[in-house]
């Protein structure tokens, strides 16, 4: 078993060397002279040249993703064009805060999410059922933003209940508490698309399973309905709610940016906002780079949790 | 094949979300095309005698006029327009690309679906949206630069599931048939395994083209995609915000419905083809979960 | 090679590679070990064994839907595995195969007739719409299906009709030699004797030669000439049905005859009854 | 017939014209039409009969297993030792539901949960079922294991259903049928999977098992084989009726029903093989195929494909009559049997 871990991690490697490469190649696509596009129209050419220089842009493109690499494998993500700071040092911090929102923003999507689509598999075609797949339908069409904003006016300038914007309350930050308040809006905003989501989906995998052999067979033996949902039904829709719920995190790190800019919420997807409006490429380039990292190492536990999950599966690993 | 259409579209029909979502669709393309015959005024102007702000009812405004005095109704009129267009033109260029990569990938499997899915998997790395942004802001704004964006987000997932009934098609009986016979690769491909494949990959590209809405509308908000002052539903709803803090919140929310209702409809005819596509389609559906673990149907 | 051998399979061996893993070395699987028998013009060979001994997987070889891994195939004087493409294209029209019905033996989205008159189409000589027409309405009534199947869709059709047009299709093109790979298997019993009646006729108006493959050995009795007893990818026995049924030799053949039921209890006791007589 | 049953005067089971109605999207279906029969204590009966003759409707009829959603009405009598299962609620029909009557699923690969290790399915069906604790559960559940004839019923507990062959699964899945010791075992074609040297090792366990533990078994096949080897009576059935039923041997050996005596003859007949002389019969074979229940037309259900019918058989519904001269029970559903309707 520890060597399939070990073998998992290990595969990710192509995967991971891959996304560098897109990453990489992102910045290619830059119409015209990135070192002019930088330095404005008006640049004299001999500061072009210096500047390209510099970046390296005179060299062959495989020596350049060499150096660029290189300097990522030591945690240099470089400069940014507008802060002339290294991009590490602004985008760590706000990493962590992006995390702390996509947390708080799963929690909400999987467990409302999970639960609405249980109670319309196993009420399938009842009012209830219909309504809240209605509703689920309504929530995936919306864009993320727009309820981030409707959320805003709604909540906190009509009824004021909640903040407008921040992390913690700028006069006076408190703790734990002071943060929840923060961040019911901006989590419940990201949220949303994602428990539409999961909630269809909860529904069909749990129906699906509900017309497995094994359920009726269960049935058959005049085992109460209630338990065999649980033991049965429950366990085994699982490992694809738990498939879904870890693509979702893809969804929810990409819904957060918006969020995180209509509720000015200090993490990594604001200040991606901040570098696409400043023309900030290196920093666009390394926030994309660190998103799509983190996802990469969530399929991972995704991935080692469906093993874990499934007897079979780690039968046919073993036998590998 | 008549009868089995025929049969589909009854399905289609009887199914009411569906068949309103489709004239809801029919509606907006009729309002994209005659935008200029039926919206009141011109979207980009503010007209004479209005102010800023109007509340909707007000009278020769029904929608109220906006932060500059633009009359809203108008503007989502014209906003069809490009909302249409980025949804659809996307999708069918990445479903036709996806078609030939996720056929040939399913097909031949071994070296060269591996090569294909292998490096699709690198862009599944990458949640779509952040990708899209990054592209488009690389390639600068403009509507051209959102489609090149969408086009290469959505290929791997339409690949992925073009790949998967492939995968599972070319493995049936009547395939092998065909190969007894010596008939090639080409033929087989998208004569015999293309038309079993295009339901599912049709359901799925309607449903996307509804998410598809979406996202460029987030796009907008970003300051990429159709610039200013042409009328584009997500750049409506994002510059609402300057004045929703005041309290003027139909700026942002009249846009945000179009959207909403734009992309529900798409939805809908996805969730109703589904049910109009015969039996069969559905026990295959259900096959196609066992193959492939992931489902493909996280939208993004 | 005698002069009435149609074809002839010799030490033909299939090896799967597993999927290699970075700690450890590619496994493989071995479908078929080594199998080797001949058939002769007009006979109905059968090849019996039970699930798992690589029976399907040998049918396939032979008409090079899974390519070999060892071992040849001679038909007719010529080796199949030697062919070109091309060669083997033309060679196509003399042997053919009838699928076990599973629904999927028809491409869903076409019709009966179609699918039948595609191979016509394709490599027939005379390329006359009506004439083309006229061939599939002919083979349909040969399988005794009506004319008008010819425009329905596979899954307007039974279990039986549709194993009937699977018939038609392999005979479109006058093939010499038919694979039947569990051809009945997934049929009710009434329907069942229907097909290996049909078959039967076909055989002599045709002068077809048959592989027969299934998994047990009743029809196969009924229905072979001669047989070979496939288990874990070699033939452990090839005999005329007669003596395979008088004299069985390997352990395996008498546990398969034994797990016969007849109507007089298992073939085994009744076996052992004839014996004693 | 055994002693046992013969001085209880209660059937086991009893079915008295049994309709059973489901719903489909064409309408409702008549899939059961006036089904009689009754099983006694300790006995071992077939119903044969061929995919959409009704085989699988008996058992979600006996067990009231159908869905509302799908279930249109029942009519008739099932009877359990004299009671009434459409009169007594659902709370006791699940007391029933593997006490008293318990199935051997048909596919045992789809039929026992993946997730979890054999065993404890065994041993959950008893904790809730019986008033087992989980250490007398789990002794049961491997002497069940062991009863089976299984040669390591530790180590089969203790796996994973995927880990087990087709073989070894069918037995897991008969040792849970008779995890609360019922008095009648239905089995769905239980056999028809598996390798056919395995069939035969499967249906030598069931008749051990009614031999050691008495119960009673309900076998539904399509082959006349395994009824043969095995089943005491047997109750042939067509599109949703019974046509024929009685002693094994009656049946096999004396088949009334046109539709029962076409069914044998296409067995096929081995005496080619051993006597030299016979020579090779053609197969003996019914054409057509069977009836759409949608749109059955009035008269005898088999009447297209028969052999022997006349002009009486489309006009007249045949009705299910003792036939003599048999010693033993025996009816048969056809017009031109026993006098006719005239």
């Amino acid at each position: 078993m520890l060597r399939y871990v070990l073998s998992r991690i290990l595969s990710t490697i192509p995967v991971l060397f891959g996304v560098t490469i897109v990453v990489f190649l992102l910045i290619q696509l830059i119409p015209g002279d990135p070192a002019k596009s930088i330095l404005g129209a008006d640049a004299t050419p001999e500061a072009v040249e210096e500047l390209r220089n510099n970046m390296g842009l005179n060299e062959p493109l495989i020596v350049q993703y060499g150096a660029w690499l290189s300097q990522l494998l030591q945690g240099d993500l470089g400069y940014s064009y507008t802060l002339h700071t290294p991009i590490i040092e602004e985008l760590m911090p706000r990493f962590v805060n992006s995390l702390i929102l996509t947390v708080a923003s799963m929690l909400i999507c999987v467990t409302l999410g999970v639960i609405l689509g249980l109670i319309s598999a196993l009420k399938k075609g009842s009012f209830f059922d219909k309504a809240s797949m209605g509703v689920a339908l309504i929530g995936a069409s919306m864009p993320v933003f727009w309820i981030a904003l409707m959320l805003m006016w709604l909540f906190s300038i009509k009824l004021n209940i909640f903040p407008v914007s921040g992390m913690y309350n700028m006069r006076n930050p408190g703790g734990f508490m002071d943060l929840l308040h923060h961040i019911v809006l901006p989590a419940f905003a990201t949220a949303t698309v994602s428990l539409a989501v999961i909630a269809r989906l909860t529904r069909s995998t749990v129906i699906d399973i509900l017309q497995k052999d094994y359920v009726n067979y269960f049935h058959s033996f005049g085992l109460s309905k209630s338990k065999i949902n649980i033991v049965h039904v429950m366990r085994n829709s699982l490992p694809p709610i738990i498939n879904i719920s870890g693509l979702q995190v893809g969804y929810i790190m990409g819904g957060a940016l918006f969020s995180e800019v209509v509720f000015n919420w200090p993490g990594i997807g604001q200040a991606l906002y901040v570098a696409v409006t400043s023309n900030d490429y290196p920093t666009i380039q390394a926030g994309i780079l660190l998103i799509a990292l983190t996802f990469v190492v969530v399929n991972l536990v995704v991935d080692l949790l469906n093993v874990w999950l499934s007897p079979r599966l780690q039968d046919s690993i073993k036998a590998e | 094949m008549t009868t089995k259409w025929k049969q589909s579209c009854k399905a289609f029909l009887s199914d009411k979300m569906a068949t309103t979502g489709a004239i809801v669709i029919l509606f907006s393309l009729i309002l994209a095309v005659f935008a200029s015959w039926i919206a009141p005024y011109n979207p980009n102007v503010v007209a004479e005698g209005s102010t800023r702000l109007m509340p909707p009812g007000t009278e020769g405004h029904i929608l109220g006029t906006d932060q500059q005095g633009r009359d809203i109704l108008s503007r989502v009129i014209f906003g069809t327009q490009t909302s249409l267009i980025s949804a659809v033109i996307p999708v069918i260029i990445a479903a036709i690309i996806s078609v030939v990569l996720g056929v040939i990938a399913g097909y031949y499997q071994g070296f060269i679906g591996n090569l294909i899915m292998r490096t699709m998997d690198i862009f599944f790395a990458f949640p779509a949206v952040l990708l899209a942004i990054a592209i488009a802001a690389i390639l600068g704004p403009g509507l051209l630069n959102v489609i090149i964006a969408m086009v290469i987000v959505r290929i791997p997932y339409m690949t992925r599931v073009v790949y998967t009934d492939t995968l599972q098609e070319s493995q049936k009986e009547y395939v092998e048939a065909a190969k007894a016979f010596g008939i090639g690769d080409i033929e087989i491909m998208f004569k015999q395994i293309l038309p079993n494949v295009l339901p599912s990959l049709i359901v799925y590209s309607t449903t996307l083209a509804g998410v598809t809405i979406v996202t460029v509308a987030g796009l907008s908000f970003i300051g990429l995609g159709v610039q200013p002052p042409t009328a584009d539903w997500g750049r409506m709803a994002s510059d609402g915000k300057k004045v929703l803090m005041q309290g003027y919140a139909f700026v942002t929310f009249i846009p945000g419905i179009a959207i909403l209702i734009l992309s529900f409809s798409f939805s809908m005819i996805g969730d109703g083809l589904r049910n109009a596509l015969d039996p069969y389609e559905r026990s295959k559906a259900k096959e196609k979960k066992k193959i492939s673990r992931k489902t493909s149907q996280h939208i993004a | 090679m005698k002069e009435d051998t149609l074809i002839e399979v010799q030490g033909l061996q299939k090896v799967y590679s597993g999927k290699r893993s970075l700690f450890t070395p590619s496994k493989k699987v071995t479908a078929v070990k080594d199998v080797s028998f001949s058939i002769r013009k007009g006979e109905t060979f059968g090849l019996i064994g039970e699930s798992g001994s690589g029976k399907t997987t040998v049918g396939r070889m032979i008409l090079r839907l899974i390519e070999p891994t060892n071992g040849s195939i001679i038909y007719n004087g010529q080796s199949l595995r030697d062919l070109s493409n091309k060669e083997m294209t033309s060679l196509r029209k003399e042997i053919q195969i009838v699928f076990q019905d599973s629904g999927s033996a028809f491409n869903p989205r076409k019709t009966i007739g179609a699918q039948i008159a595609h191979p016509l189409k394709k490599f027939g000589e005379n390329q006359d719409p009506q004439f083309i027409h006229q061939q599939v309405l002919k083979m349909l009534e040969v399988v005794g299906l009506r004319a008008d199947f010819f425009h329905r869709y596979p899954h307007e059709l039974s279990g039986g009709q549709r194993q009937r047009a699977g018939i038609a299709r392999a005979l479109i093109l006058k093939p010499k030699f038919l694979v039947l790979d569990e051809p009945v298997a997934a049929l009710d019993v009434s329907v069942k004797a229907q097909i290996i009646n049909l078959l039967i006729d076909l055989q002599k108006e045709f002068q077809l030669t048959y592989l027969f493959i299934a998994h047990n050995l009743d029809l196969v009795a009924y229905f072979c000439n001669r047989v070979a007893v496939l288990s874990k990818g070699e033939v452990i026995e090839t005999s005329s049905t007669i003596d395979l049924f008088n004299n069985p030799k390997h352990e395996m053949t008498k546990k398969l005859l034994s797990s016969i039921l007849t109507l007089e209890g298992d073939l085994g006791e009744v076996y052992k009854k004839r014996s004693v007589i | 017939m055994n002693v046992q049953s013969a001085l209880n005067t209660e059937s086991l089971l009893k079915v008295e014209g049994l309709s059973t109605k489901i719903k489909t999207p064409e309408g409702v279906l008549t899939v059961l039409e006036d089904v009689n029969l009754t099983i006694e204590k300790g006995e071992i009966m077939a119903i044969v009969g061929e995919s959409g003759s009704g085989k699988s409707m008996m058992i979600n009829s006996i067990l009231q297993l159908l869905p509302k959603t799908l279930l249109e009405a029942y009519s008739g009598n099932i009877e359990v030792e004299g009671e009434n299962l459409f009169a007594i609620g659902e709370k006791k029909m699940q007391e029933i539901r593997g006490k008293k009557i318990s199935l051997v699923a048909q596919n045992a690969m789809t039929s026992l949960d993946p997730s979890y290790r054999v065993g404890k399915q065994i041993v959950e069906i008893m904790l809730e079922k019986t008033g087992l604790t989980k250490e007398q559960a789990k002794e049961k559940a491997l002497n069940l294991l062991e009863q089976m004839g299984i040669d390591d019923p530790k180590r089969i507990f203790q796996s994973y259903p995927h880990q087990l062959s087709g073989g070894l699964r069918q037995r897991v899945v008969i040792a849970m049928s008779l995890a609360c010791d019922p008095d009648l075992i239905i089995a769905d074609e239980p056999t028809s999977a598996l390798d056919p040297t395995v069939q035969l090792q499967v249906l030598d366990l069931f008749q051990t098992i009614n031999q050691q533990f008495g119960t009673a078994i309900l076998m539904i096949t399509h082959d006349f084989g395994v009824v043969a080897r095995i089943a005491e009576k047997v109750a042939v059935m067509y599109a949703g009726q019974i046509v024929e039923k009685g002693e094994t041997a009656d049946v096999i050996f004396n088949p009334t029903h046109p539709y029962t005596q076409s069914l044998i003859k296409c067995i096929p007949n081995l005496d080619w093989v051993f006597d030299k002389g016979a020579g090779k019969k053609p197969l003996w074979q019914i054409k057509g195929e069977p009836p759409n229940l949608m749109n059955l037309s009035q008269g005898c259900r088999f009447f297209n494909r028969c052999h022997v019918a006349k002009d009486i058989c489309q006009s007249t519904n045949p009705l299910l009559k003792t036939v003599k001269p048999y010693r033993n029970e025996h009816s048969v559903r056809c017009v031109l049997i026993g006098g006719g309707n005239e």
